[in-house]
């Protein structure tokens, strides 16, 4: 008796997980893995990828990803891609490393892997399509805090989590162009795990360890909102100026407020729609990813690969009072 | 005290309370009546049903018949609180209070005095506790955590607790059973103060001494039964005895015509830091060595420590000459000597495991091959062990916490047979089980010992005691009082040593 | 009713009822049952779920929280629990992946990995057992401790230097497409299965869990077997540290973070009383079975892994409840 | 006062303080009033949460759905808010509140009705609480601009030069103090969990009693679901991702036995402090980021050690009595 009502009790639990099962064999499927999901940039990303598909035609995005930023968790979503047999997956990684075993085995079983935003190491994929270059990335966010910054100062950098190449490449860059700017002092260099609360308390941590501070570098999504937010609570607006990467729709209101007096970001829409025709280019054939092909993204142009098969889109592009509440409502 | 008022209407009255639990009926058509500005005494043995009562009366156990009448209407207590308000109060036996709370809180806890807002008056309660602690002769601070205090200590709290409400009906469950001569004596003027607020007193006690120190009234239980109730000072203690083990005179013991052999077990000067002190005894081959004592003497503590449960701090054990270092009861099995805990539900048997693996389990090195284990061989054992105890079960692989008392018992007491050992201790091998498996156990123990097997047998039952011991040893507040041949032993003879009334030395 | 002379005793049957009746009682059949049904929803759901390879990719996602759940299995049954395994796995992968880098070839870092785990299993065992300390709380500190060690060896950077024979343990196929993990979880089930139900120690385990104080009066050294399931699952911590670290290919402090609760929550739904006293290693392998497939078959509808665990939630307290509740409607329904 | 110099709360702030003077050394300004008033500031969701803890714990009951359920309210609170601006605070506080209650009730309900273990019930609902916040905002964040203003004010609104969040902390310490010590439920929490076989003789119902201790603990969850949302001005479905074990560290750290019974409002309250100040220590110390959970771990142990040894004094008996 209880056997039954047991079973049937876990049958009904799972038909009502099923959901919808669309399986559209035809369609060219490509997969839009991001590093977690519910990430306003990737979203945002998705869209761009939705309105590729929509310009091409017979082209089905699957926007996947883990809940949490961990390698793990895309490991899994990866398998079970490979599993239904989609026909490119394009990646942004929470590890480049890690992923390369479960990509390398993609490419096996014949799937076009790209990496897009954060990238894999090259033997996981085919190629890689940065948002922007990493050197350009560097300048511009030292050289937005460098403009508030007139008498120089002291900066410090919240990066994103430890366990993504991206943010330490475009540090790097940064710190190699620092002998231009002989006022400003880089202060710290501290971890926010793209951790709303953990970005928060480092940004705390920051401004009582440096009561000089003019400025904090956020080159991340997550950690230059929950910085600004952290300035605002601290009573220190108009004293230091957040600033980094962001997107218009969450700094709208650090704007407003003037923690920030501005910030920079490419235009995800764009690099998700780029990362859709790209993959799709790859996946049927029209385009082979070696070094110095060149590769057609649709409205975006066309790309360059270097030596590494990596492509750079374009350069990051700065929001300020000026221009955010026309942006903010697009992403 | 008016003569008028010993016959007066009781303020409580039990009839025909009946209560049984799975496979033991531990009270039957009991009678009971407490009369205002008297203390009556409940005198039995073990398990005749006492402690069951006091739990019916403050509404832990619900009767399954019968009825409790208060100033003559019938009431029923649901729960603690329902007897509490009803006016009844009792120092349990067993500790009911809080270590990690203070001494007032325990005293108060459920009828904290309010102050404003509802909210608890710690000043108040802390006022409150000293005066009632005050009031007992108690020299204890309400502040203190109850888990600093000592065991007598602690009891005082639960007889200042019994004390803080406001009741008719107080009930004694072996008050003086942890208290120091000092401290008893203060009980008794306080049972005394008692008695002159005209409350009614249950005291239940195994000491005849203090039975006729301040009771007025006596009610005797056997088995679960009243056997007889009456005035004080109309009976003797030798006739109170009578009552008491009346039914075990009449039961008939196996005869042992066989005679001790040689020494084989010497324990000498055994002692522990806070248990007992300079045990000294022997055990023969073949030979029944009774240990008798009351509850609190020690007895279950020596048996322990010589089992390696506990650490003693000094004395030596031997096993046929030899020196034995028991640090665990491992090292106690690996060398014939076995322990039947008291305590059958917490020490001896495994409930959720089935009988032939709670047998197998100290002889696993013999069932086993190659560290696996044979289940052919395990019932086999199993079978050989709980057959010769005449257990009933429906199947070997049955969950022992499925059995009634007696039969939970045989299987521990197949359990240790099994390991076919040179010595057994039993620990009140015959507590709480029924007269059928008793006569078993009895007669299986006087096979073994007709067999060379040397018993000690832990017990505080004085016709189990006389009935099959060879040797008897008593014990009291941890140390040895005195030996005694078993011929030529009396009932008497044993109470008052273990007791100590009329003196020390029996 | 005592024994009479001459009469024999009566014979006690082995067993109460046959072997079929109890076996189809037990636990194992009911969630054997579930395991069917959620295959069977997920051949219906997915075409792609009955590939020989997919399967086999699928349990990857399960095997190594598995391995660490038998010794759990075994450490809950006895009354104890250990959440630091996850934290165990961090220090152990940390550790071999130190070890890497300066060239130790891939037994050496196998030998790490699994001395990792020992020492911090013995560090557990000894805060347990001989400081009697509750097992909850102790290893509530070494999960952060263990894993925090590695935060501090590592911090921002990862260890990815492995020999390329090192894979194997992670990415190697023993045979067709069984790989070696799958192959190493079966072995395992195997080997602890049979310690727990066929040997004197598995005897031991069981009656300590049950009773730890009667089984001391019965003569079983408790402190010592807690000791060794605490040594074992921390072997099988480093075990699992091995296969994940090879699986990644790099070590980063956040590797398998969580995990303790996901495979205490398998253990648990394998029918496990997390009281101790009762469990088998069989329904341990059928619920990493059940939470595998589920993972796997939803995972083929892309949907979200957090999604997922509602329906392992609901599982864990459903299974539990469902018998109780039905226990407590008929006792209703009577008095 | 004497008893309180050698109580576990006194060593425990003693610790504290000296944490506290050995940050100061390394970096002048942390024992500044207003820096610790920050700092408390900041551990003032752990310290409410380690309070509804304590008393789960208390009744020998564990709830590791706190974290959980602390996200699920404050994503329902965030959403409300973005689709309904004009609702006010006070009334989205009553919602997580009550929403929180719910959630505290079901685990509660479990544990008293269906006697399952709590480790159990919680671990289920755990996964289950969180997992529902994914299934209502779709996996979407609620950002910062998406929040009304006075949704985002109101815990750092100033009132006496403190935030109002310290101030919800500072009231709960206070209902806790009086609610605990003063209350026949304050006091049932430690007898349910101390001796739940003595506790029936004095007329305590134990399971009813653990049902209290996880409404209140989910009720708590709830309002800090608020608080966190608002405070951090995003919310998305991993928010508080594995602090169910924080919590339960602050009450370890604290003095609250894991085995019920034992425990004080003041040692759950500078548990968290302490383990709060860890974290806020560290960055402003120099110290990297990473030590932290090391440190954190050595402390549950520490402190577990600690507090173990002295709960388990040998009882002292009658004839080592009758002697001295």
């Amino acid at each position: 008796m209880s056997i039954t009502k047991n079973i049937a009790l876990a049958t009904g639990l799972f038909a009502g997980l099923m959901g919808t099962t669309a399986l559209a064999q035809d369609n060219t499927r490509i997969a839009l893995v991001a590093k977690s999901l519910g990430n306003g940039f990737f979203e945002a990303a998705a869209r761009g990828a939705e309105e590729a598909a929509e310009e091409i035609g017979n082209v089905e995005i699957i926007y996947t990803g883990p809940t949490s930023t961990t390698a793990e968790g895309q490991i899994e979503v990866i398998n079970s891609l490979i599993a239904q047999q989609v026909d490119a997956i394009a990646v942004s990684t929470n590890d480049p490393d890690a992923l390369v075993p479960a990509l390398e085995r993609a490419m096996q079983r014949g799937i076009t892997v790209i990496s897009w935003d954060s990238g894999v190491a090259p033997e996981g994929r085919q190629m890689h399509l940065a948002p922007s270059s990493d050197e350009l990335i560097g300048k511009t966010i030292i050289k937005l805090a460098a403009d508030h910054m007139p008498d120089g100062g002291q900066v410090a950098v919240l990066s994103a989590t430890s366990t993504s190449t991206n943010q330490n490449a475009w540090i790097a860059e940064m710190e190699s162009v620092m002998d231009q700017y002989p006022d400003i002092e880089v202060v710290a260099n501290v971890y926010g795990d793209d951790l709303a609360d953990k970005s928060y308390r480092e940004t705390q941590g920051l401004l009582q360890s440096y009561p000089d501070l003019d400025a904090i570098i956020a080159p991340t999504s997550v950690g230059i909102v929950a910085a600004a937010q952290a300035v605002q609570d601290a009573g220190k607006v108009g004293e230091v100026n957040v600033t980094g990467l962001g997107l218009p729709s969450e700094m709208a209101g650090a704007i407003e407020s003037g923690a920030s007096e501005s910030f920079a970001i490419w235009n995800p829409v764009d690099l998700g729609y780029a990362a859709a025709t790209i993959a799709y280019n790859l996946a049927t054939g029209e385009a082979t990813a070696e070094p110095g092909a060149e590769i057609d993204m649709g409205r975006m142009g066309t790309v360059t690969l270097d030596e590494n098969t990596t492509a750079a889109m374009s350069e990051p592009f700065t929001y300020d009072a000026s221009n955010i509440d026309e942006f903010k409502e697009v992403f | 005290m008016k003569d008028t008022e010993t016959t007066a209407t009781p303020v409580l009255r039990l009839s025909g309370v009946t209560k049984t639990f799975p496979g033991v009926t531990a009270l039957s058509q009991v009678e009971l009546a407490l009369y205002p500005g008297q203390v009556t005494a409940l005198i039995g043995e073990n398990g005749a049903g006492k402690s069951t009562l006091v739990k019916i009366l403050t509404g832990i156990y619900q009767p399954d018949e019968g009825q409790i009448v208060v100033d003559g209407d019938p009431v029923r207590f649901p729960s603690a609180t329902a007897a509490t308000e009803a006016g009844i109060t009792a120092i349990h036996q067993e500790t009911v209070l809080f270590d990690e709370l203070s001494v007032a809180e325990n005293i108060f806890l459920g009828h904290a005095p309010r102050g404003r807002f509802g909210l608890i008056d710690w000043a108040r309660m802390r006022e409150d506790a000293a005066a009632i602690l005050d009031r007992i002769g108690a020299r204890i601070d309400p502040r203190t955590l109850l888990g600093d205090l000592g065991i007598g200590s602690k009891h005082l709290v639960a007889i200042a607790r019994a004390l803080s409400v406001d009741a008719r009906v107080v009930i004694m469950d072996e008050p003086t059973a942890s208290l120091s001569q000092a401290e008893i004596e203060e009980l008794y003027d306080l049972v005394e103060r008692l008695k002159g607020e005209g409350k009614a007193i249950l005291f239940i006690s195994h000491k005849f001494d203090e039975v006729f120190r301040i009771a007025d009234r006596y009610t005797v239980f056997r088995d679960g039964e009243m056997v007889d109730a009456g005035m004080i000072a109309d009976t003797t203690e030798d006739k109170l005895v009578e009552k008491m083990v009346g039914r075990s005179m009449d039961a008939i013991f196996p005869t042992r015509e066989h005679k001790p052999g040689d020494e084989v077990l010497r324990v000498e000067d055994f002692a522990h830091p806070t248990e007992f002190d300079g045990i000294s005894f022997t055990l023969r081959r073949g030979e029944i060595l009774g240990l008798y004592g009351l509850v609190g003497a020690g007895r279950s503590e020596v048996m322990q420590a010589l089992f390696g449960v506990t650490r003693p701090s000094r004395g030596q054990v031997r096993l046929n000459g030899e020196t034995l270092r028991i640090r665990a009861p491992a090292d106690a099995i690996a060398n014939g000597i076995v322990y039947v805990p008291e305590d059958r539900g917490k020490q001896g048997a495994i409930g959720a495991m089935p009988i032939f693996q709670n047998v197998t389990l100290p002889s696993l090195g013999t069932t086993s091959k190659a560290g696996f284990v044979r289940m052919a061989e395990e019932f086999a054992l199993a079978r050989k062990y709980t057959e010769r105890l005449d257990l009933r079960a429906s199947a070997l692989d049955q969950n022992v916490g499925n059995l009634s008392g007696g039969n939970q018992q045989k299987v521990v007491i197949a359990k240790w047979l099994a390991t076919q050992p040179a010595v057994i201790i039993l620990d009140e091998p015959t507590k709480g089980i029924d007269v059928g498996s008793k006569a078993a156990v009895h007669e299986f123990m006087a096979e073994l010992a007709a067999k060379g097997l040397s018993v000690i047998m832990v017990s505080s039952e004085i016709p189990e005691i006389l009935g099959m011991s060879d040797r008897v040893i008593v014990m009291r507040d941890g140390l040895m009082v005195s030996e005694h041949d078993r011929d030529g032993l009396t009932p008497e003879t044993l109470v008052r040593a273990a007791a100590g009334y009329e003196g020390e030395a029996a | 009713m005592s024994i009479a002379e001459g009469t024999k005793p009566r014979r006690l049957p082995d067993r109460l009822s046959s072997r079929p009746s109890r076996i189809l009682k037990s636990w194992e059949v009911l969630l054997a049952g579930i395991a069917i049904l959620i295959f069977l929803a997920n051949t219906q759901a997915s075409p792609y779920f009955l590939n020989p390879w997919n399967l086999s990719d699928a349990t990857l996602a399960f095997t190594e929280k598995a391995m660490i759940g038998f010794a759990m299995a075994l450490l809950i049954i006895s009354g104890e629990i250990d959440l630091s395994v996850a934290g165990i796995i961090a220090l152990a992968s940390t550790a071999m992946g130190f070890a890497a880098q300066y060239g130790m070839g891939t037994p050496g870092l196998v030998l790490i990995g699994l001395a990792v785990g020992v020492v911090c299993g013995a560090f557990n065992g000894v805060l347990v057992t001989r400081l009697g300390l509750p097992s909850i709380v102790v290893t509530i500190g070494t999960m952060s401790l263990f894993r925090g060690i590695s935060y501090i060896i590592l911090g921002d950077q990862a260890y990815g230097d492995y020999p390329d024979d090192f894979a194997f343990f992670g990415r190697g196929y023993v045979f067709w497409v069984i790989s070696f993990e799958l192959t190493l979880f079966a072995l395992f089930a195997l080997i602890y299965g049979g310690l727990l139900h066929f040997t004197n120690f598995g005897r031991q385990v069981y009656a300590i869990g049950n009773n730890a104080t009667a089984a001391t009066f019965s003569g079983i050294r408790v402190a010592r077997v807690k000791m060794i399931l605490f040594l074992l699952t921390g072997v099988m911590s480093g075990v699992a540290a091995v296969c994940l670290t090879a699986r990644l290919g790099s070590t980063r402090p956040s590797i398998a973070f969580a995990w303790e609760l996901e495979i205490v929550t398998m253990v648990v739904l394998g029918g496990v009383s997390i009281l101790g006293g009762a469990g088998s290693i069989l329904g341990v392998v059928i619920a990493a079975l059940i939470i595998g497939m589920v993972t796997f078959g939803l995972g083929l509808l892309n949907v979200p892994g957090i999604v997922m665990s509602i329906f392992t939630g609901a599982l864990l307290i459903a299974v539990i409840a469902l018998p109780r509740l039905i226990l407590l409607i008929r006792k209703g329904r009577t008095s | 006062m004497t008893g309180f110099l050698k109580s576990r709360e006194a060593i425990l702030l003693g610790a504290l303080i000296a944490l506290i003077l050995v940050v100061e050394m390394r970096f002048s300004g942390f024992a500044a009033p207003g820096n610790l008033a920050d700092v408390f500031n900041d551990t003032s969701i752990l310290i409410i949460l380690a309070l509804g803890q304590t008393l789960v714990i208390l009744t020998r009951c564990i709830d590791l759905s706190q974290a959980s359920n602390l996200a699920l309210t404050g994503m329902v609170t965030a959403m409300l808010n973005a689709s309904m601006p004009g609702l006010p605070v006070v009334v989205l506080l009553a919602i997580a509140m009550g929403l929180g209650l719910v959630m505290g009730a079901f685990n509660g309900i479990l544990v008293w009705k269906l006697e399952i273990p709590p480790i159990v019930v919680t671990l289920g609902t755990l996964t289950i609480y969180r997992g529902i916040i994914f299934v209502v905002s779709g996996g979407e964040w609620v950002n910062s601009h998406e929040m009304s203003a006075a949704y985002k004010a109101f815990p750092r609104a100033e009132f006496l030069s403190l935030p109002v969040m310290s101030w919800i902390c500072l009231a709960v310490i206070a209902a806790f103090a009086i609610g605990v010590n003063r209350t026949a439920l304050g006091r049932a929490f430690y007898a349910a969990g101390g001796n739940p076989g003595a506790a029936v003789y004095t007329g305590i119902d134990v399971g009813k009693t653990r049902f209290w201790a996880f409404v209140i603990a989910g009720g708590l969850a709830g309002l800090c679901g608020y608080l966190w949302v608002s405070r951090y001005a995003v919310a998305y479905t991993d928010v508080a991702g594995g602090f169910e074990l924080d919590i339960v560290a602050a009450c370890v750290v604290g003095g609250i036995a894991i085995m019920g019974g034992s425990g004080t409002v003041l040692g759950a309250v500078l548990g968290a402090l302490f383990l709060g100040t860890i974290k806020n220590a560290l960055p402003v110390a120099g110290i990297s980021p990473f030590w932290q959970m090391a440190i954190s771990g050595a402390a549950i142990i520490i402190a577990v050690a600690f507090n173990t040894r002295r709960e388990t004094g040998r009882v002292i008996l009658k004839s080592a009595e009758a002697k001295a």
